[in-house]
């Protein structure tokens, strides 16, 4: 145990300095002028952005030689210092914890909600595969795949905010609010997990252990309850893992649709504005819950599946 | 119980699966409308026509014209001929390096293996909105970094996948017998393992081709996609999105593109269910 | 609950069982009694484990049967699926083959055993826990309850699906190849296992392809070929003075019929293994193990599985390399010219090529001539003892008729002027 | 279906808890985000909302009123202003608003990057009651700057020791509660304010980027007043009975910036064409849905003074357009693009999505200006891209969204926009010395009457000479459920009187 977590430490490590200095180069290499850019995203399209590019320029030091600026990160973040947001001016800690923390917030809504959905379906559907279930399942699924975010977003605020007038379309700050961009992106998710899910229960169904389980004479529920779910969570949970990674980042289009703070519009606006320490530190806190998610994920399996738990 | 009995559905040459002719023949339909369509339907997909603002579907256009007055049947052939081509490149420009460096790192193991895996893990560390957006700051509103930013973000779990069952693959006793009788290291991985990968590689590459399209549209919502007018299948959805109250049919006729190439995708890819 | 649910009599009369047209399953006729069991013997293919599965009630949608099967009285083809999954485990229960793999990798065996008194028996949870370990206990596993299957020998696995069999007190006891991938002791060990639950009053039926076990339970043995049953009688009989010709050649192919083979004039060695040694983590397999094989002569490593036998033959061919020692073989012998025969040869050939097409291939990488392999090959297709079913699956060579694809193997592996054949542990047994 | 009836169980819960938590909040939507709290950065939003003030306030005809200042005066040689601060006036820590604060404040943003730094100042000072501005040379429209957002008036404690803001403490009726940058801010009444107590004393605020969005929290309730609404939803939002929209021309246009020294703009037959070919009512018709919008001339009616009736309409021409090109010496090459001498009148067309509506105005240009044989690829980039492209004079054309009512009297945007040399969001590679010397004289001119003439005159040159060329003008749709009375609009955006809106009973 104190194996594994020392590796995960040194992982996080690696994955820190790396991805930092990954950011950085490629900050450095766009093409354009970052003091405009950062001009533009403090003071907004009408100002006078020239101008203050050069009082940007000359406030942030942006003429330094790169190593020394690159050093400089690294030396306050050992200090577990992220330095300030070049166009806010807050210190990125304090951003990360506000848009960050709602994006992980939303992302757990999100899972929580679709394991609910997906998953459910999926063992309906993969205990009787190309049953009518089945083909459903199939159709829901492609339905929310082809649906780009924004669409199916909006179809959901018009049933239940317009139509049903059952929760607010936009906003944050209550879970009333999370549940529509919660549910948008669990719809997506749900629409992969449940085929995941039916094809594991699928293979479940016809492996020798569910066909002994049914032969012992076990009730139908109690050898998919029994045999069937735990064997079934295998694979799914490994995909989840994954899922929740890409969900913390690709929720952009979700989160501007309604209105919530989330670290995909951070990092938009960041990028956009080549706003350098919150672009570094949201790619760190992204690559630290990546570090956490896999080794969550791994629990999980071993947790799952007792050969897992031999290798550790 | 019945292994020691072949099965009579093996008996006879196992008929091709009905889902599977209704797939391809989807994927053919798309395939022609998009090379196809841009040649048959006259029309040029950038003209526009103030007085045929979201003309209605079935009239003098027959699916209709966008708020600028122009083809939606245009528009849609070109768009599927753009998305449906960017989405197979990118997702071929992810399959195969991915592919070939999982088997390169399954079959070398050691260093190989280890610097892959710290790479694939990396750039899944990265978010990859980062990545496109950055690739896409060099090359505004170009194809070339778009696809090429969103191929670097999928290629990861098509090397993942690949290093895992063809670790399990490997380690299989017919792989040993190969060698023992002498087969070289290009016979085994071409006729042994990639026929067994190539079923999973199919789902993925489905799904990747999906998610590409789906990316681009939301990048363009974003505002960092494709420049206008080009026609593209989820840059159209979002030009269309304000519109949803006066013309929902209008809004949805790209994504029901994309839905027939997703079912075509996924019926095709389905595993057999015996 | 452990004692049978009292169970006088399968009956089964003009069992047939066509895919479509074609029978598959030629008018079975026997029958079964408290404290005379059955047992069916044939190759593969000869439709024995399709008889078992019309009995248990699940035969492939495709397949149909006719005739009847009559368990005390009641018709079990007329009957409906759910009446049929209502006999599982409180009628009729199933020893699987392969039970490592019946067994839920998982959850532990106590549970998995429990959970037959739960939720077949009606128990609590605690009195449901009780009986397993008793049940366990029955088979030597008292303490293996809270151990998953794969810590566990393949042995033990088989004994645990005996106690699960076992848990519900069904009335009829169906094994199934009980003995497949067991060496000789286990093999003992299972059959004792099923002799007493015939003691016990089970009505038990038994496939195998194994005369030894036939010969070992006793009671009836019913000889089938390609789906008709062709001799059946007491064991003693049948075994003993086999009437029908069929029979009579099934016998002598058995390896125990086997003449003793002259041993060759020993060469020079072919092979050495020197000083070997081998450790898995802590666990060491053998240390200063020396083995020569000379021209001509065969040598036999035997001993109880996980002795490191397979190692053995891995180092020796090369795949698998010693902690110390070394491996001396012959100068001027191509590598090719060692080859292995397969402990389970169908998972030897790869899923998705016929066999042809490996052959084929084989020949050009060795620029062999093709003409004379493909007379090869064909006449293994010819062979009569090649079921059908089989020759259908010599197209794909992901067949599990294990016996013809060892056959095919055989083939493939003597085609190179081989000198060394180390064979894995099935093999192991002859001498 | 399990999952069906059990996300139907969870919606039902949901709503019965959600009318329970119904408060009398009023709620507002908008789409500014709210980046960092530096005056210059977001101060509109606090100024807009009431927290903070400036001494100078507009009504909604742009006619200067006082704001934090009760009166001001100029010397007579017009070099030093003073305002006097009224008395009245308290900040939100209970500490008065006095000149010395005042004073304090407008010194930084003289500092900073707000419009003050276009003043020629030579000193901020307090004197008494009075905060006195003295200049280098005479500038009538100082009191006009005095209303922009980066000139709210804060308490000393707002700031830290390097005089950087770090809260907003105004004098505003309403305080500021919390603020979750960048989408939300909370508000609560303002113990005494000195022009008496909100009619809703508690205020949320929350930054919706997403148009479709904004109209959505309109009709659904879930927002009792929403500021700029997509051209769109407008209609359909006037239909909604429970809600009412109002609608005013905002001092902002839409405009094409020409690159006056590209050899495809240098003529002025060439930017004429250009005119001509745009398809302004058609624009206005499908995109903004507003037909009055049509920008005739560079300002629109709102601008009293500035737009001028009887100017001869920029309109729809394509043959006038053709014919323009030809004497320009364009010819239609094989491809139907024109050419000239070889060169292809091929150019790019920047914009940005910072306006929803810039992309798809480009969208239709880019259309219009084919028609006529011009090639135009659309680039939609970020809005620093256009003052970045004009410094480094590769901007060949691009459509900008240009408010002159940064400060309320548009001279100072003139005055900025059309100098020698041009600047980031006015000309560029034209000068014309007669505006120059006509928006200088203005600049220091304050009598009415002598403006008015001198007014007329530029924007006839503006017209002429097109440097850049005016597209659509701009519309501020503001929703308000009818459960709330009072809203006003304020088309040059200083303050949307939030304090002055009550509950309809």
């Amino acid at each position: 145990m104190r194996q594994f977590l020392l590796a995960r430490l040194a992982q996080a490590g690696i994955v820190a300095l790396v991805v930092g200095a990954l950011c950085f180069a490629l900050m450095r290499v766009l093409p354009g002028d970052a003091a405009m850019r950062i001009a533009a995203g403090r003071y907004g399209p009408d100002a006078r952005i020239a101008e203050a590019a050069d009082k940007v320029r000359l406030e942030l030091g942006l003429d330094r030689a790169w190593p020394v600026q690159f050093l400089d990160w690294l030396a306050s973040l050992v200090q577990f210092d992220l330095g300030h947001s070049l166009v806010t001016g807050a210190p990125v800690v304090d951003e990360l914890k506000v848009q960050l923390g709602a994006s992980v917030w939303l992302a757990a809504a999100a899972i929580m909600l679709s394991l609910l959905i997906g998953p459910t379906i999926g063992v309906f559907c993969g205990l009787k595969p190309n049953g009518w279930t089945d083909r459903l399942g199939l159709a829901g699924s492609v339905i929310l795949r082809s649906l780009p975010p924004f669409v199916l977003g909006l179809i959901l605020m018009l049933v239940f905010a317009i139509w049903l007038g059952w929760l607010p379309p936009a906003g944050f700050g209550t879970w009333r609010d999370l549940a529509l961009p919660a549910l948008t992106l669990a719809l997506g998710l749900a629409a992969v997990s449940s085929r995941v899910t039916r094809d594991a229960i699928a293979t479940v169904v016809k492996a020798p252990y569910f066909v002994f389980a049914r032969h012992k004479g076990l009730p139908e529920a109690a050898v998919v309850w029994r045999h069937g779910l735990r064997n079934a969570a295998i694979p799914v949970v490994s995909y989840l893992g994954l899922q929740a990674i890409y969900l913390v980042e690709g929720v952009v289009v979700v989160e501007s649709i309604f209105a919530y703070p989330g670290i995909g519009h951070a990092l938009v606006h960041a990028i956009v504005e080549r706003d350098i320490p919150m672009v570094q530190g949201t790619a760190l806190a992204m690559g630290l819950i990546f570090v956490a998610v896999t080794a969550a994920v791994e629990a999980a399996s071993a947790w799952l599946d007792p050969r897992l738990r031999r290798t550790q | 119980m019945s292994t020691e009995i072949a099965s009579p559905s093996l008996l006879r040459p196992s008929p091709v699966s009905v889902t599977r002719v209704i797939g391809a023949a989807l994927l053919l339909a798309l395939a022609a409308f998009a090379v196809l369509g841009p040649w048959l339907v006259q029309a040029d997909p950038a003209k526009q026509d103030f007085s045929a603002s979201l003309a209605p579907i079935g009239g003098e256009y027959l699916l209709g014209a966008d708020h600028y007055g122009r083809s939606l049947l245009a528009r849609l052939a070109h768009g599927a001929r753009l998305s449906f081509g960017m989405a197979f490149l990118t997702m071929l420009t992810a399959a195969i390096p991915g592919v070939l460096l999982g088997l390169a790192a399954a079959w070398r193991g050691g260093w190989l293996e280890w610097t892959l895996e710290l790479l694939a893990n990396i750039v899944l560390a990265l978010p990859g909105l980062m990545l496109v957006l950055l690739l896409l700051a060099f090359a505004p509103g170009n194809f070339g970094p778009l696809y090429f930013g969103l191929a670097l973000t999928l290629w990861v779990e098509f090397y993942r996948i690949t290093r895992t069952t063809t670790a399990t693959i490997l380690k299989q006793p017919h792989i040993e017998a190969a060698k023992l009788l002498g087969f070289g290291s290009g016979y085994i991985l071409r006729s042994y393992v990639l026929p067994s990968i190539a079923p999973l590689i199919a789902t993925l590459a489905a799904f990747a081709m999906a998610t590409a399209i789906i990316a681009i549209s939301t990048l363009s919502a974003i505002s960092v996609g494709l420049q206008p007018p080009t026609p593209e299948l989820g840059s159209m959805i979002v030009e269309l999105l304000p519109y949803y109250a006066e013309a929902p049919v209008h809004v949805l006729l790209p994504p029901i593109l994309i839905f027939l190439l997703v079912l075509g995708l996924q019926l095709i890819a389905q595993k057999d269910s015996r | 609950m452990n004692a049978p649910a009292n169970i006088r009599e399968l009956r089964i009369s003009e069992l047939s069982i066509h895919s479509g047209a074609t029978p598959i399953v030629r008018n079975i006729s026997l029958s079964l009694r408290p404290g005379q069991p059955l047992t069916l013997l044939g190759e593969s293919g000869s439709g024995k484990s399709l008889v078992a599965q019309a009995v248990m009630g699940t035969l492939p949608p495709e397949l149909v049967a006719s005739g009847t099967i009559r368990l005390d009285g009641a018709d079990l083809i007329a009957s409906s699926p759910e009446e049929r999954r209502k006999r599982w485990g409180r009628a009729i229960s199933l020893l699987p083959q392969e039970p490592w793999l019946a067994l839920d990798p998982t959850m532990q065996v106590g549970p998995q055993v429990a959970e037959v008194h739960r939720f077949v028996g009606g128990q609590a949870a605690p009195r449901s826990n009780a009986r397993a370990r008793a049940n366990l206990d029955d088979v030597g596993l008292g303490h293996a309850g809270a151990l998953y299957p794969f810590q566990m020998s393949g042995g033990m696995c088989q004994r645990a699906a005996i106690a699960i069999a076992h848990a519900a007190g069904s009335g009829l006891l169906i094994a199934d190849e009980p003995t497949k991938g067991l060496d000789a002791d286990l093999r003992d060990s299972v059959v004792t296992r099923l002799k007493q639950e015939v003691e016990a009053g089970r009505l038990l039926l038994t496939i195998t392809h194994d005369i030894a076990v036939a010969r070992a339970l006793g009671g009836m043995v019913g000889i089938m070929l390609e789906g008709q049953l062709v001799d059946i009688g007491p064991a003693e009989l049948v075994l003993g003075a086999p009437s029908h010709p069929y029979s009579r050649a099934l016998l002598d192919a058995d390896p125990e019929s086997w003449d003793q083979r002259a041993q060759a004039p020993s060469g020079d060695a072919v092979l050495a293994g020197r000083f070997l040694a081998k450790a898995f983590g802590s666990h060491v397999l053998f240390r200063d193990f020396d083995v020569e094989v000379r021209a001509g002569e065969i040598v036999a490593v035997t001993g109880p599985s996980g002795c490191g036998k397979t190692t053995v033959g891995n180092i020796l061919l090369g795949l698998v390399k010693p902690d110390t020692g070394s491996v001396e073989r012959r100068k001027n012998v191509s590598p090719l010219r060692f080859q292995k025969l397969y402990q389970d040869p169908p998972a030897a050939f790869p899923p998705h090529q016929t066999i042809r097409r490996g052959l084929r291939d084989l020949a050009k990488l060795h620029r062999l001539q093709w003409a004379m392999w493909r007379n090869c090959s064909r006449a293994f297709v010819s062979t009569r003892t090649c079921s059908t079913a089989c020759r259908a699956r010599f197209r794909e060579a992901s067949c599990s008729a294990s016996r013809s694809c060892a056959r095919c193997f055989s083939i493939r592996s003597s085609c190179l002027p081989t000198r060394l054949h180390p064979a894995s542990t099935r093999s192991a047994r002859r001498r | 279906m399990r999952v069906a009836l059990f996300v139907a169980c969870v919606a039902i819960a949901l709503s019965t808890l959600s009318s329970m938590a119904q408060e009398r909040m009023l709620r507002v939507a908008g789409p500014w985000e709210i980046a960092g709290v530096d005056p210059a950065q977001s101060g509109y939003v606090f100024s807009r909302l009431q927290v903070a003030e400036t001494l100078v306030s507009a009504n909604a005809t742009g006619k200067l009123m006082p704001g934090l200042a009760q009166k001001w005066s100029v010397s007579d040689d017009g070099l030093t202003w003073r305002f006097t601060i009224r008395t009245d006036a308290i900040f939100h820590d209970a500490t008065p608003v006095t000149a010395d604060a005042a004073a304090a404040s407008l010194k930084r943003a003289h500092a900073g990057v707000g419009v003050l730094t276009q003043l020629p100042i030579s000193e901020i000072a307090s004197d008494g009651q009075d905060v006195v501005i003295r200049l280098k040379k005479p500038f009538a429209a100082v009191p006009a700057y005095l209303v922009n957002f980066s000139t709210i008036v804060l308490a000393p404690a707002s700031y830290d020791a390097s005089g950087k803001v770090t809260r907003i403490i105004g004098s505003g009726p309403y305080q500021v509660k919390s603020l979750t940058p960048p989408l939300k801010l909370e508000l609560k009444g303002a113990d005494n304010w000195w022009g008496g107590e909100p009619g809703i004393s508690e205020v949320s605020y929350l930054a919706v980027g997403q148009g479709e969005t904004r109209a959505l929290m309109a009709e659904s309730g879930e927002a009792d007043l929403v500021f700029s609404m997509l051209p769109v939803s407008v209609e359909r939002l006037k239909r909604n009975p429970k809600l009412d929209v109002h609608i005013a021309t905002i001092p902002r246009t839409r405009i094409i910036k020409l690159n006056a020294a590209a050899p495809f703009f240098d003529d002025v037959k060439e930017r004429q064409a250009i005119s001509y070919t745009i398809d302004r009512a058609g624009i206005t018709k499908v995109i903004l849905r507003n037909a009055d919008l049509n920008a005739t001339q560079l300002f629109p009616p709102a601008l009293a003074g500035w737009h001028v009736a009887d100017l001869k309409p920029l309109t729809r021409d394509v043959d006038a357009a053709k014919r323009l090109l030809a004497e320009a010496g364009w010819t239609p090459g094989p491809d139907g693009i024109l050419q000239q001498g070889g060169k292809r009148f091929s150019v790019t067309l920047l914009t940005y999505a910072s306006w929803p509506e810039l992309p798809p105005i480009a969208t239709a240009l880019q259309a219009q200006l084919r028609e006529v044989g011009i090639d135009v690829k659309v680039s939609v980039g970020n809005s620093s891209e256009i003052p970045s492209r004009h410094q480094d004079g590769t901007l060949e054309m691009g459509l900008i969204s240009r408010l002159y009512s940064i400060v309320p009297d548009p001279i100072g945007t003139l005055l900025e926009d059309y100098r020698p040399g041009g600047s980031d969001w006015g000309a560029m590679g034209w000068s014309n010395d007669e505006l120059q010397t006509l928006v200088e004289k203005l600049a220091a001119t304050s009598d009415p009457r002598e403006r008015a003439a001198l007014q007329k005159r530029a924007v006839e040159m503006l017209q002429e000479e097109l440097p850049s060329i005016p597209v659509t003008w701009s519309e501020l749709a503001i929703v308000a459920n009818k459960r709330i009375t009072g809203v006003q609009v304020d088309p040059f955006e200083v303050n949307y009187g939030l304090a002055s809106v009550r509950w309809a009973e």
